[in-house]
């Protein structure tokens, strides 16, 4: 006979307020088996906890059932106070009178009844736990970092630096990310690649990281300690072994009009080439769509459109032959650091639920950019060597306007969120536009100024009291081009009267979105998404740098908005995570698998063909004699993640999910009975 | 102000807030007063409120302030705050409910000139089925007196075969009556309902 | 095509040109428009601003007779009637409250089964037969194409072309030969129902257009509302007399019409208050061999390399 | 044990719903904290993945009394095992068809996918299918039901007595 | 015939196989027999009356029959279905056995009433059958006959009973299924029921209650029809074998629809065909989840 006990937690008022916790820890003490049942304001803490050893030893209990908040919440808690005890942790469970009651009825009435059956249900399964022993798996202490931007590169930095190996995947030819575009940086206007480059360097030259730029990530197996990923490294059609970065192979490129991807369109790129100059590695690549050889060949053409490049490596390292290869790399953990996209303003949208602007003119207007394009003229590696100078007649402005949420903040476009860093970096692109054009007028159409960081509102202050931007509260409602002015039509609501500017550029501060695809990678991670794309935390509060699956974690923009700061601080801490990861030999994982009677299996198998991760193997039985009586399925505990498919597929139910065997949910589904 | 978008506002009636989401079925609290409806409205210059504070008024509960304000009536109703409104807030359709609301309220409310324009051309319609020119123009001068105001152009229209002098009624101008009359009856009805809750 | 026709009140007032022409040129273009028998107005702004209840029935009421006389669609010329049908039917098909309300109100079974076209977007259906029948190809005509509200608005209404940016009209516009300028005020209010009750504010908002309109070089504006074209031409006249220059205010299918080769007179554009002779001349007038492929929309005003780059960077 | 059950009260159905621990039982909980009220009458079986939930729960469930059931599980593409859902989607495919070829009104039964992020779908799912099964009526009195549910005096539910016991 | 039982008797004499699993005509019509004896293979028959579906006594549970030593079994097109199920669930290997195909124009539902092949009689897998050759047999014996009569009566039914309203069909069903005594003779009679334990006779815990109560009826049919669903080969043995009669091959047909309208798949004899059992598309139909 079990002998159970039952601990109602009244978290303070928060169950207490709507569930009667004295009558649920009454009505269960009533249930056979219950030998010990008792109501406390905070089962959580030490106190509570300690009532709970106390009953164990005092009350020689088999099992015990908090009546709490959310197992998501505390179930490691009690499970360990159990433990501390001396009971197997895993005849410890919850039930959810908080979440799943008290917080979503009034009536004191049935909700008290609801948190009755609730406790209910979950005695009944605790009778039937059994004790189970924690699996220990192997660590592979590597790990991948998916994304060479600041995060990624933080991250593998910090991973590395902690004594574990990385392998550091960046599908551009150079690592950097949108770091490398920017000009300065805020709050503190320090150069961007003064303080990037270093580190772009030292992860090129980091004895433990292997960076793969130009290279995607193809599939992923296996769990957290044991993942097998195969990466897919794109032709580049130059050998990196033999390539020495001379830049003789671009200088002989004919295709010389290609507008550059790191210039954000402003400038122009040869199809041989390197993203920039100090781009890492500094191995170009050839833009097959756009090279004169590579297009004649698709053409079908007999002999060789072009060759110059390949005529002027003195190292023969260009190679037209070269394909993708593929390379299957085995790690421990995972680091999805992938970054963002910016808002395109104009017609055409990437996701079908997001709309553009026809009212801003942007690709129609020529002087009409976006902050991106404005960082790539301010930056002293730009295509105007840092001196602003509008697109359409290479003019200074001396009048700029720029608009905030363009994009973000705007439901009916299709982005509700706030981008987060655009306040900051327009009051940025104020400074910067006065301090190299010291007459220049900046005004910025704004709705609010979010500025909550360190330094950050001395920051937009400083913008307006030291560099004189004007800031007008309201969104635009339409830019046009009149002669060679950029006319702005917008609103003051703050002195309610419209305002008409006639501008010499205007810059859009466009949302931040997740990168392109980023679906089709989360769904190779089985890793969960928010509807924009941006990859979930496990808990928003609790858990903000680990995904829902177990040994993938997150860090930078590709998680939600965030700025160079934040970033950073989430790499180091899925660094953090991850050293910590690797620093036990063996891994504890929840003995939630399924087992195989083998002697009732059959072996239809049907088990195997629904099962996941490939847990399922093929197992003989054979007799003493050694002779083949049948073959069926079996488990393997490692590689099996719990899911119980398997279970509810097998018409003889042969297997059973530790945990969540047939027995436990029979007995939760009976306790409901009147 | 009375209540912030609370259902029930001082004097017991459902708030404006509540009335619109009925009328439109839009929520106007979505706005979040960035102004961009204001800036691309074309009467803007002209009128008190613009759209942005009229939304604003509607989210206070600013009932008589926006019954008695001569701007709902200067709305050309050319959706242009609506096509733009970051919250599909539909400020266009709000400004529709908030007349018809000064009608039933006080017919008196409305500035002479628009409504008699308003007036005049749907009781042509009454009359007619369709609407006619120069019996419009006559019986709006009537209705406003300014008799004199594009007399000079008449002739114009005349000379151009614009005006076409007798009013051609349609088969089913009966028909065309009693929709008039269901729709104010029902109209009636719904207001009765509102003035009862 | 066999298409309903409704041509709302104006086109039998003051907006007769546009009646004309607009059946001048459907034949030659291969439409056969079928006026909808005993239609009654659309209740226009005035019913919009004052009766909800109204602003939907009386349309449903002309899309009855439409679906009874066994249309599925209907071409309203007036770009207010147009919005009004338009509307109606959308307001119907998204709240069913009202759908069961409107067989009572309009006294008639509602399939809500018709749907209302524009001019431009069925203008444009006919490209490729304008282009081959385009004997007088209007080149070197500069046309300022103007929209106003109530062809593009509300946007989940008229879903024929893009809100913010259209393209439909100037695209007819190219195929009669003729080049659509850029310029900004195509989307703004001429002040549409005020015209009578206020003045003033009309021709703040007409001048605006038209001196936009002529800053862009346009030799003409072509326009698809009678409104906006009595609040263009009609109260032109008077700015006119004040000594501005004239700019000729076209219905687009007086424009159509000129390209296939009809005269004036049939297409009404002698019932103008602005002078449309010097522009018909101009049209009139031989020219050499002309250029047949036309580009297919408007252009934006010199946009250099940077801009086209935009799209492909961001 | 519904008080409602024992008073001279209108009828209060009973349902039990058999959720995934990733994605539905999380949004439950985004509910709970974000205090979404909504009708009492559910009871939550966690499980691991909706491809654990086998129809035989289903039925055990209507047989001990409850009036309806919830299933519900993570969006597809979504299983935090990828694709324990879309197995669970076939296999209650053909169980939704099966039982509603024998009769059972569609009502009683709710699949739906409710993501961690979906708090107030939860609650209108809840609300939804209480309100049908309330509609519908106690499963006990179907007419010509042949499912009575277990006396409510059960000592021990599935013990040899009480099958004895229904089969009287 | 003739060809069948010399086939059979080579087969034997030659040693290939030590048993011919096929029919012969007994008492009360045809019956199955185990020739071990070419000699014996003279009595083997085929004929409209051969109903019975002979795979399950290839089944692993069957080991008497396995103790024989190695099978041939005669096979309709519809039986080969099954034995194209057993291979394909890992319960037989194709070498273990020679399949001696026949040629079938169609069964009697009823072979111990002695009369003849008609709409009347004709059983109600029959009309419109696809397989009247089985392709995965080893050796196809007999001339083709005339095609059984085309419309179906169960799928006349089914439809009948879904034009019912839910509480006419539940009452339907709770009277048929009400008559079930629980012999579990459906499931002994299925070729693709193999299970070393049923789950219906698993008591810890209890899913199916095994006392003839409309409750454990109930659950047993559900299960029973699920765990067939995509699986059935549609040989009408678990109804045939009903000793009170419940309309059985309504519950698997209906089960078949679904398979082949929102699946695409249809009862094979190619092994290689997989089941729509632990598979799935990513676009599978949904529309039932909210």
């Amino acid at each position: 006979m079990s002998r159970i006990g039952v601990f109602v937690c009244h978290c303070g008022e928060n169950i207490g307020r709507t569930v009667d916790g004295a009558r649920v820890a009454e009505e269960l003490g009533t249930l056979p088996g219950v030998a010990h049942s008792v109501d406390y304001k905070y089962m959580c803490s030490d106190p509570g906890q300690a009532l709970i050893k106390q009953a164990i030893t005092d009350k020689r209990l088999t099992g015990v059932v908090v009546a709490a908040c959310s197992p998501h919440m505390h179930e490691k808690t009690f499970r360990r106070a159990a433990a501390g005890a001396g009971l197997n942790p895993f005849l410890c469970e919850m039930a959810n009178i908080r979440e799943h009651c008290s917080w979503i009825h009034e009536d004191r009435e049935a909700a008290t009844e609801k948190a009755i059956d609730l406790g209910r249900l979950i005695v009944e399964k605790v009778k039937r736990n059994v004790p189970l022993e924690t699996i220990r798996i192997p660590v592979e202490r590597r790990a991948l970092v998916i994304g060479g931007g600041i995060a990624g590169i933080q991250a593998a930095l910090d991973i590395a630096d902690g004594g574990a190996e990385v392998i550091l995947v960046e599908k551009e030819p150079s690592i950097g990310g949108h770091m490398s575009q920017l000009s300065e940086t805020f709050p503190t206007l320090d150069c961007s690649q003064c303080i990037l480059t270093p580190r772009m360097v030292e992860v090129y030259q980091h004895p433990r990281i292997k960076l793969m730029a130009y290279s995607e990530v193809d599939s992923v197996e296996g769990y957290i300690g044991n993942f097998r990923v195969r990466i897919r490294q794109k032709a580049r059609s130059v050998d990196e072994t033999k390539c020495n970065g001379c830049g003789a192979c671009q200088k002989a490129c004919i295709v010389k009009n290609v507008p550059s991807e790191f210039d954000a369109g402003l400038g122009k790129r040869t199809a041989m080439y390197v993203p920039f100059p100090q781009a890492v590695p500094n191995i170009p690549v050839i833009d097959r769509d756009r090279c004169a050889y590579f297009k004649g060949k698709a053409r079908g053409m007999k002999k060789d459109a072009c060759g110059k490049c390949k005529e002027a490596c003195s190292r023969g390292a260009v190679d037209f032959t070269q394909e993708d290869r593929f390379v299957t790399e085995k790690v421990g953990a995972i680091v999805v650091a992938t970054g963002f996209d910016l808002y395109s303003v104009g017609k055409e949208q990437s996701s079908p639920g997001v709309k553009g602007y026809g009212e801003y003119g942007y690709g129609t207007i020529p002087d009409v950019i976006d902050g991106l394009q404005f960082e790539r003229l301010a930056s002293a590696s730009g295509p105007t060597a840092g001196k602003i100078l509008r697109p359409s007649d290479g003019k200074e402005p001396k009048r700029i306007v720029f608009l905030q949420c363009v994009g973000s903040r705007d439901p009916a476009k299709g982005i509700d969120y706030c981008s987060k860093v655009c306040c900051m970096y327009v009051a940025k692109h104020t400074m910067l536009y006065r301090h190299k054009v010291h007459d220049g007028e900046a005004t910025v159409f704004y709705m609010d100024v979010r500025a909550a960081g360190k330094g950050y509102e001395e920051f937009t202050r400083r913008a307006v009291e030291e560099d004189g931007a004007v800031y007008v509260r309201g969104r635009v409602s339409r830019i046009w081009r009149e002669g060679d002015v950029v006319k702005v039509l917008g609103f003051d609501t703050l002195n309610g009267t419209p305002v008409a500017i006639d501008a010499d550029m205007v810059v859009l501060a466009t949302a931040i979105k997740p990168r392109k695809g980023i679906e089709t990678l989360a769904q190779t991670l089985s890793v969960s998404y928010d509807r924009y794309g941006f990859i979930n935390e496990a808990h928003p509060k609790l858990r903000p740098v680990e995904t829902n699956t177990a040994g993938v974690f997150v860090a930078g923009a590709c998680q939600a908005p965030r700025d160079i700061p934040d970033s950073v601080a989430m790499a180091s801490a899925t660094a953090a995570k991850i050293l910590g990861l690797f620093s036990n030999e063996m891994l504890e994982r929840e003995p939630t698998v399924a087992r195989v009677d083998a002697a009732l299996c059959a072996g239809c198998f049907h088990c195997e063909r629904v099962c996941p991760y490939g847990a399922v193997e093929h197992k003989e039985i054979r007799d003493r004699k050694g002779r083949l009586l049948k073959v069926v399925a079996d488990v393997n505990p490692g590689v099996c993640q719990g899911c119980g498919t398997c279970q509810a597929t097998c018409p003889s139910k042969s297997v059973e999910l530790m945990g969540f065997t047939d027995e436990q949910i029979y007995a939760e589904v009976n306790a409901l009975a009147l | 102000m009375s209540s912030h978008g609370t259902n029930a506002s001082a004097h017991g009636r459902a708030s404006l807030r509540t009335e619109m989401k009925e009328r439109t079925g839009k929520n106007t609290a979505r706005c979040y007063q960035c102004g961009k409806c204001s800036a691309g409205c074309p009467m803007a210059g002209e009128t008190s409120l613009r759209p942005h504070d009229v939304m604003r008024l509607v989210n206070h509960d600013q009932r008589e302030r926006l019954l008695t304000s001569e701007s709902i009536w200067l709305c050309l109703t050319c959706e242009t705050c609506t096509e733009r409104c970051p919250n599909g807030c539909d400020p266009a359709r709000t400004m529709d409910a908030l007349r018809e609301m000064a009608v039933a309220a006080s017919p008196g409310s409305a500035p002479r000139a628009v409504l008699a324009f308003h007036r005049s051309f749907l009781d042509q319609i009454r009359l007619t089925g369709r609407s006619f020119e120069l019996g419009l123009v006559a019986e709006y001068k009537l209705r406003t007196g300014a008799l004199l105001q594009d007399v000079a152009t008449v002739p114009g229209l005349v000379a151009r075969g614009k005006l076409g002098f007798i009013p051609h009624p349609i088969e089913g101008v009966k028909e065309v009556r009693r929709i008039f009359e269901a729709c104010e009856e029902a109209t009636r009805v719904a207001a009765r309902g509102k003035e009862g809750a | 095509m066999r298409v309903g026709y409704y041509p709302g009140c104006s086109l039998h007032g003051t907006a007769r040109e546009f009646d004309e022409s607009l059946r001048a040129v459907a034949g030659p273009l291969g439409l056969e428009l079928v006026e909808v028998d005993d239609w009654s107005c659309c209740g226009a702004t005035s019913a919009h601003a004052t009766n909800h209840l109204l602003s939907v029935a009386l349309p449903a009421r002309n899309l009855a007779l439409a679906a009874e006389q066994g249309h599925d669609q209907v071409l309203a010329p007036c770009a207010a009637c147009y919005n009004r049908l338009a509307s109606a039917r959308h307001a119907v098909a998204s709240d069913a409250a009202l759908a069961a309300q409107i067989p009572d109100l309009i006294g008639r079974p509602f399939p809500n089964s018709v749907t209302a076209r524009n001019v431009v977007e069925v203008l444009r259906e006919q490209l490729g037969t304008l282009r081959k029948k385009t004997v007088r190809p209007l080149a070197g005509l500069k046309i300022a194409c103007y929209y106003g509200c109530l062809l593009v608005r509300p946007s989940e209404v008229c879903t024929f072309d893009d809100p913010e940016a259209p393209v439909s009209m100037e695209e007819v516009v190219a195929a009669t030969g003729a080049t659509a300028v850029a310029w900004n005020r195509r989307l703004d209010c001429c002040g549409g129902g005020f015209s009578l009750s206020r003045t003033g504010s009309v021709v703040r908002l007409s001048r605006e257009i038209l001196d936009d309109a002529r800053a862009a070089g346009a030799d003409a504006i072509v326009v698809a509302c009678p409104m906006c074209h009595s609040n263009l031409d009609f109260r032109q006249g008077a700015l006119v007399r004040r000594g501005e220059a004239e700019l000729p205010v076209l219905f687009l299918s007086e424009l159509v019409g000129l390209a296939l080769g009809l005269d004036a007179r049939t297409l009404g554009l002698e019932r103008h208050f602005v002078s449309t002779k010097g522009f018909v001349e101009r049209a009139m007038a031989e020219k050499p061999a002309p250029a047949p492929k036309q580009p297919p929309a408007v252009k934006p005003a010199a946009a250099p390399a940077p801009a086209s780059a935009q799209k492909e960077a961001v | 044990m519904h008080a409602t059950l024992d008073k001279e009260s209108p009828f209060e159905p009973r349902l039990t719903a058999f959720v995934c621990n990733w994605c539905t039982y999380t949004g439950a909980d985004l509910a709970g904290t974000s205090r979404l009220q909504m009708d009492a009458n559910v009871r939550i079986v966690r499980l691991p993945c909706t491809g654990r939930i086998d129809p035989l729960f289903i039925i055990k469930a209507f047989e001990r009394g409850a009036d309806g059931v919830i299933v519900s599980g993570c969006h597809p593409a979504d299983c935090h095992y990828t694709t324990g859902n879309y197995h669970a989607r076939r296999r209650f495919a053909f169980f939704k068809e099966l039982v509603e070829f024998l009769g059972l009104p569609e009502g009683r039964i709710t699949f739906s996918w409710v993501s961690a992020s979906e708090g107030q779908k939860w609650r209108e799912i809840v609300n939804d299918a209480t309100a049908r099964v309330r509609a519908l009526g106690p499963f006990a009195s179907y007419p010509g039901t042949a499912l009575p549910a277990f006396p409510a005096t059960d000592p021990h539910p599935n013990s040899i007595a009480t099958a004895k016991g229904a089969a009287r | 015939m003739r060809e069948l039982r010399d086939l059979a008797a080579k087969l034997l004499s030659e040693g290939t196989v030590q048993v011919v699993i096929g029919w012969e005509d007994g008492p009360r019509g045809v019956r199955p027999a185990f020739v071990t004896d070419p000699a014996a293979a003279r009595n083997l028959v085929f004929d409209e009356r051969c109903t019975q579906n002979l795979v399950p006594y290839l089944s692993p549970r069957r080991a008497h029959v396995a103790k024989l030593g190695r099978p041939a079994v005669v096979v309709k097109g519809c039986d080969a279905r099954a034995v194209a199920g057993l291979v394909r669930e890992t319960q037989l290997k194709r070498e273990d056995v020679v399949v001696i195909g026949v040629r079938c124009g169609g069964v009697v539902a009823d072979p111990s009433s002695l009369e003849a092949l008609s709409p009347a009689t004709v059983a109600d897998r029959c009309p419109g059958c696809t397989a009247r050759e089985p392709h995965l047999a080893d050796h196809v014996v007999g001339e083709l006959p005339p095609p059984p009569p085309a419309e179906s009566r169960r799928d006349a039914r089914i439809a009948e009973l879904e034009a019912m309203a839910p509480q006419a069909r539940w009452t339907f069903w709770q009277e048929e299924l009400g008559r079930c005594v629980r012999c579990h003779a459906c499931r002994e009679a299925c070729p693709m029921c193999f299970c070393e334990r049923c789950v219906a006779d698993k008591t810890q815990p209890q899913w199916v209650e095994s006392s003839p109560h409309p409750r454990g009826n109930f659950a047993w049919h559900v299960t029973r029809a699920l765990h067939q669903a995509g699986r059935c080969i549609d040989c009408g043995e678990c109804e045939r074998a009903c000793p009170v009669g419940i309309p059985l091959g309504l519950l698997n047909r209906k089960l078949a629809q679904v398979a082949s309208e929102q699946f695409g798949h249809v009862p094979t004899d190619d092994p290689a065909v997989p089941s729509p059992v632990g598979a799935f598309k990513k676009d599978d139909p949904q529309e039932f989840i909210l």
